[in-house]
């Protein structure tokens, strides 16, 4: 017992290197991001990278998934030590965590039904019904352009949303929007504009991880160096995602 | 007043009624008696048609019901108004008082008006010697007060016949008494009765006659005195000895 | 199996608690008022009315009605609800039937009341002695006399304790409309998590709320029953 | 309240439903086989052990042990399932203890089957005449033993249609173990629809599965039923 | 072989039993009578601590009993050994056979081994007439049979007395004979009996002492002759006088 309350003490990456294990916490249901192939193996644009660090820190990458409410509760309870899902840097979480510098950007996307042609830009949504989820800075973006937000899960059910004509719009991340149109070859949507005031993403530590984020975001530099990080986003993108 | 002719119910393999024909005459009361399971009951819930009757006919009053052919709703309707019923166990209903009870088939099935309905209640009430409970639920009253709510019941609907199956024999020793008076009562008021009952004494006294059943048939009847003291059947004396 | 950690309650912590309690009451509670609480309601009073209707059918001479009603209530009870409604909100549109949020969750959940709930209403209604049938049927009461007059009101009494079960439980899945669109306390509660992280907080709060509720609504309960109560001794 | 649009079944909409059942089926009777299955039937002994246990307590004489089980019950039957799994798993931690996501699981959903069971297998105990008991006191046995050899056999059987009720809550409510990392079946549904985008599909592919499970069950409490019942008419 | 004194009984504001004393011999058939409420169930349960008096001793046997004093369960088990106990409702135990109702108390109770209980158990099956039946659950069985089961249960245990509470009360008359014979060969072997009844034929044969209670006392008790003949009580007539 005492020699567990000491190892609690010790701060997180000296645990992950003593452990040689790197608890990472992730949805699986996001793709291209992090979802599962046909096969059913967790992959994806994030656990990639998340792989890759781990790789360079000498340690095995152990992916803990389970939805995004949970995701922030278990970085909490210490049930992992780094989330990698696409979160978006933002104030209001980095009061609360430690972020990664930016290892992706995105633009937004304005979505509507393929049978429609408004609204066609950004400026249209105004007074219009957008499907945007809790957790994304999309929503603030709709808001901020005067349309009525339906609160969702996710993408997939703003997509749902959508096609069913039951909204106007969503405005998205653009990757996210490309992966489902290639996807699924029937959409019913279709991208109206394209917002380039790009979005960045981090990985997501615990408030005082300072030493892991440090290492974190050495690799992340190497990588990004190397062209390793240019390999892994062309393999997913077909480009360069990052941030500049 | 009543007249059943060639009567037959089984039970799927087990035939309980064999052939009854039997004729009741107006004031006159008819008892009743057998061994468990020799179809007393059954004869008398064909009677009042909660049992259907495989065969033959039964005439109640003016109303004939032959049970050859298919009978409808309406027959069963026709011949129940023709006769009122008190079980064994009393089976009142427990969520209205006594008075309610009473009440209850004159208001639904007779459509009086409330004031009609309750003030000839009341006066059946008063007969069977309850005015004082009229507004007690069933569970407040001793077994003896419930059965003779239950008369009142069948009463007040005033039917040409009135049917007991054992009124008496779920009942404390001392509280006998009570029921058998009224019933007594009426039968000197001249009401056609058809009497269930392993009670001798009122079988000897009251009865215009005594109908000995066993194994679904008729097997001797004729005067109290008669069946009673001097039966001719073999069937008849064990039974006797064995309750006596 | 478990892990003893140095992490426990602080000053600090219990602080932050209140804090965030106070601010995501009252948009909690009025999710529950303005949607939790009515949907429930009105799904409770359909599903009731489906639910007597499916048990009398399943009780009925009728065959046809008779497989109908299982099947119905095999169906609801044999898959999540969450599915069900899935397919309710966003599989019709696609055979042409689109229904908007609140209605589409109060068919959900009333046909989900409907089957749980007739097969305890089918039980009561077995539990009832036949003698009571038959007493009613001397008097000359039709079958519909019968029920509605003898049958039911009894057989309602014995349902009281094992129908708040499914009211209770009715009351927590509501959680499943914001899947639909209808923002229900809990709904809020991840609203209000989603902007301060604080998720085992606010679902924390999120519990309580449910059980107060919960917790009056047993007391209605027992209310109730007492006054059901008052011809049995 | 609803608009009928155009869009129907078409054959090429078929064969889609077909090749992603096919594709999907496995994956998902895998999840149903090592997690969804084993979660229930473990829970669900537990929880009956804790049930009866909890029964006994609020029948028992001890005042402090009937406000013990009342307010267990009363807690876990009125708050969210899913509330109480985040706090097992996301917030003992907090006080120390942390449980692996199997294991906590096995907590989270015995404590559930636990006190809802507990309600029912009390309520079978109080089912049975006070006469068996009596009889029991009368050859000398102990509370124990009367309650070992007399009731609880006979408490047991009358308890099994409303358990099999509960079982079948809890097979899909397993669903929410995916919240606690435990990949369970419908979280398989929810890779696979994320990564194929066709919801609808896969959702109802999943209440098929639970269905099936369902049914399966219900067989199974029948002929339970049946051989419990042979020792009355 | 029992003695009484001022045992008392009150549930609630209701007393049940007030200051009873009595004795009953080794040998003795004392039948109790009375009118329904009078107390006689009461009174025997209190004999078997089925109710715990508040006042008052009871001695049955060697074992004696005081309850003005805190009881243990152990003075519990003391009392209740010495007697067995045959309700109105037969109280078998639907999930054994007749057999293994009877071995159920040999088992459980007694300790004594499968083989040993079970030759015990047919033999007293046998001697109630029941050789036939054994392996037949309790629902098969006649009343009659079911009351004759639940007497072979009580006697397997070989108590030093036997209570009877009203056995036949519940029967259908042709099947009161079959267990009233039972009793009468009990009662010729020198079984210590006390047994609440009213077959009056069997108080006025068999038994070797009559007690009538009334609220709560014993108004009179004696010989059968002279109480159930000649009572010096005036509410002793009025019961009588209701009850033949
Ligand atoms: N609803 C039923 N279904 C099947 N068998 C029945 C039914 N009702 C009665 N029986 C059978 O019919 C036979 C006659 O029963 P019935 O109740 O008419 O006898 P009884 O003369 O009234 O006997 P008791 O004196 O015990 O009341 C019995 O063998 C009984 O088991
Ligand atoms: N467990 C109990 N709680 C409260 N009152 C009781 C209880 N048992 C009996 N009584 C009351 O005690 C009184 C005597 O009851 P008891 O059963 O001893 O009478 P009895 O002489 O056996 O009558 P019966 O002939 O109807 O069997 C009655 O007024 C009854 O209501
Ligand atoms: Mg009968
Ligand atoms: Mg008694």
């Amino acid at each position: 017992k005492e020699e567990k309350k000491e190892t609690a003490a010790v701060d997180t990456l000296a645990k992950i290197q003593k452990d040689g294990e790197f608890l990472i916490g992730t949805e699986g249901t996001y793709p291209p991001f992090t979802f599962h192939d046909e096969k059913g193996k967790l992959t994806g644009f994030d656990v990639e990278i998340a792989e890759e660090i781990a790789k360079r820190m000498k340690v095995k990458a152990v992916f803990k998934e389970t939805q995004w409410d949970a995701m922030f509760a278990g970085l909490d309870a210490k049930r992992f030590d780094m989330v990698a899902n696409q979160v978006g840097i933002r104030e209001d979480r980095q009061k609360k965590y430690d972020f990664s510098k930016p290892y992706i950007s995105s633009s937004a996307v304005l979505v509507i039904p393929a049978d429609k042609d408004k609204p066609a830009t950004f400026e249209e949504i105004k007074g219009l019904k957008a499907a945007q989820s809790l957790t994304s800075n999309y929503g603030e973006m709709a808001k901020k352009n005067g349309a009525e937000i339906v609160g969702v899960e996710g993408f997939n059910q703003a997509v749902e949303l959508l096609s069913s004509g039951r909204v106007d719009l969503t405005i998205n991340d653009r990757l996210s929007v490309l992966n489902y149109l290639q996807t699924k070859k029937d959409a019913k949507i279709k991208i109206a504009d394209t917002e380039d005031n790009a979005a960045e993403s981090g990985l997501l530590f615990r408030k005082g991880s300072d030493t892991l984020v440090k290492e974190v975001n050495k690799h992340l530099d190497d990588m990004m160096k190397d062209g390793t990080y240019e390999k892994i986003s062309t393999k997913w993108f077909g480009e360069d995602v990052r941030s500049k | 007043m009543i007249n059943v002719k060639h009567l037959q119910k089984s039970f799927g393999n087990n035939t309980v009624l064999r052939d009854i024909s039997a004729t009741v005459e107006k004031g006159e009361v008819v008892v009743i008696i057998g061994p468990s399971g020799s179809g007393k009951t059954t004869f008398l819930r064909c009677l009042n048609v909660l049992e259907t009757p495989d065969g033959g006919s039964i005439r109640i009053g003016e109303e004939e019901v032959q049970f050859s052919q298919k009978i409808t709703k309406r027959d069963i309707a026709r011949l129940r108004t023709q006769t009122g019923m008190v079980f064994q166990h009393h089976n009142l209903f427990p969520h209205f008082t006594a008075l309610e009870n009473v009440m209850e088939g004159l208001i639904t099935v007779q459509k009086q008006n409330r004031e009609e309905a309750r003030r000839k209640a009341e006066s059946y009430l008063h007969k069977v010697g309850l005015a004082d409970k009229m507004n007690l639920y069933p569970f407040q009253l001793s077994g003896g007060q419930q059965q003779r709510v239950g008369i009142a019941r069948a009463l007040a609907l005033e039917p040409k016949v009135m049917l007991f199956d054992e009124p008496t024999s779920a009942l404390d020793p001392e509280l006998v008494q009570e029921v058998l008076k009224v019933m007594r009562e009426l039968a000197q008021e001249g009401m056609t009765m058809v009497v269930v009952t392993h009670e001798m004494k009122f079988a000897r006294h009251i009865a215009s006659r005594v109908i000995f059943m066993d194994g679904g048939v008729i097997v001797e009847e004729g005067a109290p005195a008669d069946v009673l003291e001097t039966p001719q059947e073999e069937r008849t004396k064990r039974f006797l000895s064995l309750i006596q | 199996m478990y892990a003893v950690s140095n992490t426990v309650f602080t000053p600090e912590k219990l602080s932050l608690w209140v804090e965030i309690s106070k601010a995501s009451f009252m948009p909690m509670l009025e999710g529950a008022l303005y949607h939790t609480i009515p949907l429930t309601l009105i799904s409770f009073v359909f599903g009731l009315i489906l639910a007597t209707g499916t048990a009398l059918a399943r009780l009925s001479n009728s065959s046809l009605l008779r497989w109908i009603a299982r099947g119905y209530v095999s169906i609801i009870r044999g898959t999540p609800l969450l599915v069900q409604l899935f397919i309710i909100f966003y599989g019709l549109p696609s055979v042409g039937v689109t229904i908007d949020p609140f209605p589409a969750a109060i068919i959900g959940f009333s046909l989900s009341v409907g089957a749980y709930a007739s097969e305890i209403i089918r039980a009561s209604i077995l539990s009832i002695p036949k003698g009571q049938w038959e007493a009613a049927y001397t008097i000359g009461m039709t079958y519909r006399q019968a029920l509605q007059r003898i049958i039911l009101p009894q057989a309602g009494r014995v349902s009281v304790p094992p129908l708040s079960n499914t009211f209770i439980s009715l009351v927590k899945d509501t959680s499943l409309a914001s899947l639909i669109l209808v923002t229900e306390m809990f709904r809020k509660a991840q609203e209000i998590a989603s902007m301060n992280y604080e998720f085992l907080i606010v679902y924390s709060l999120a519990g309580l709320i449910y059980w107060i509720i919960c917790f009056v609504l047993s007391i209605v309960q027992q209310r109730l029953e007492k006054r059901m109560e008052r011809y049995v001794s």
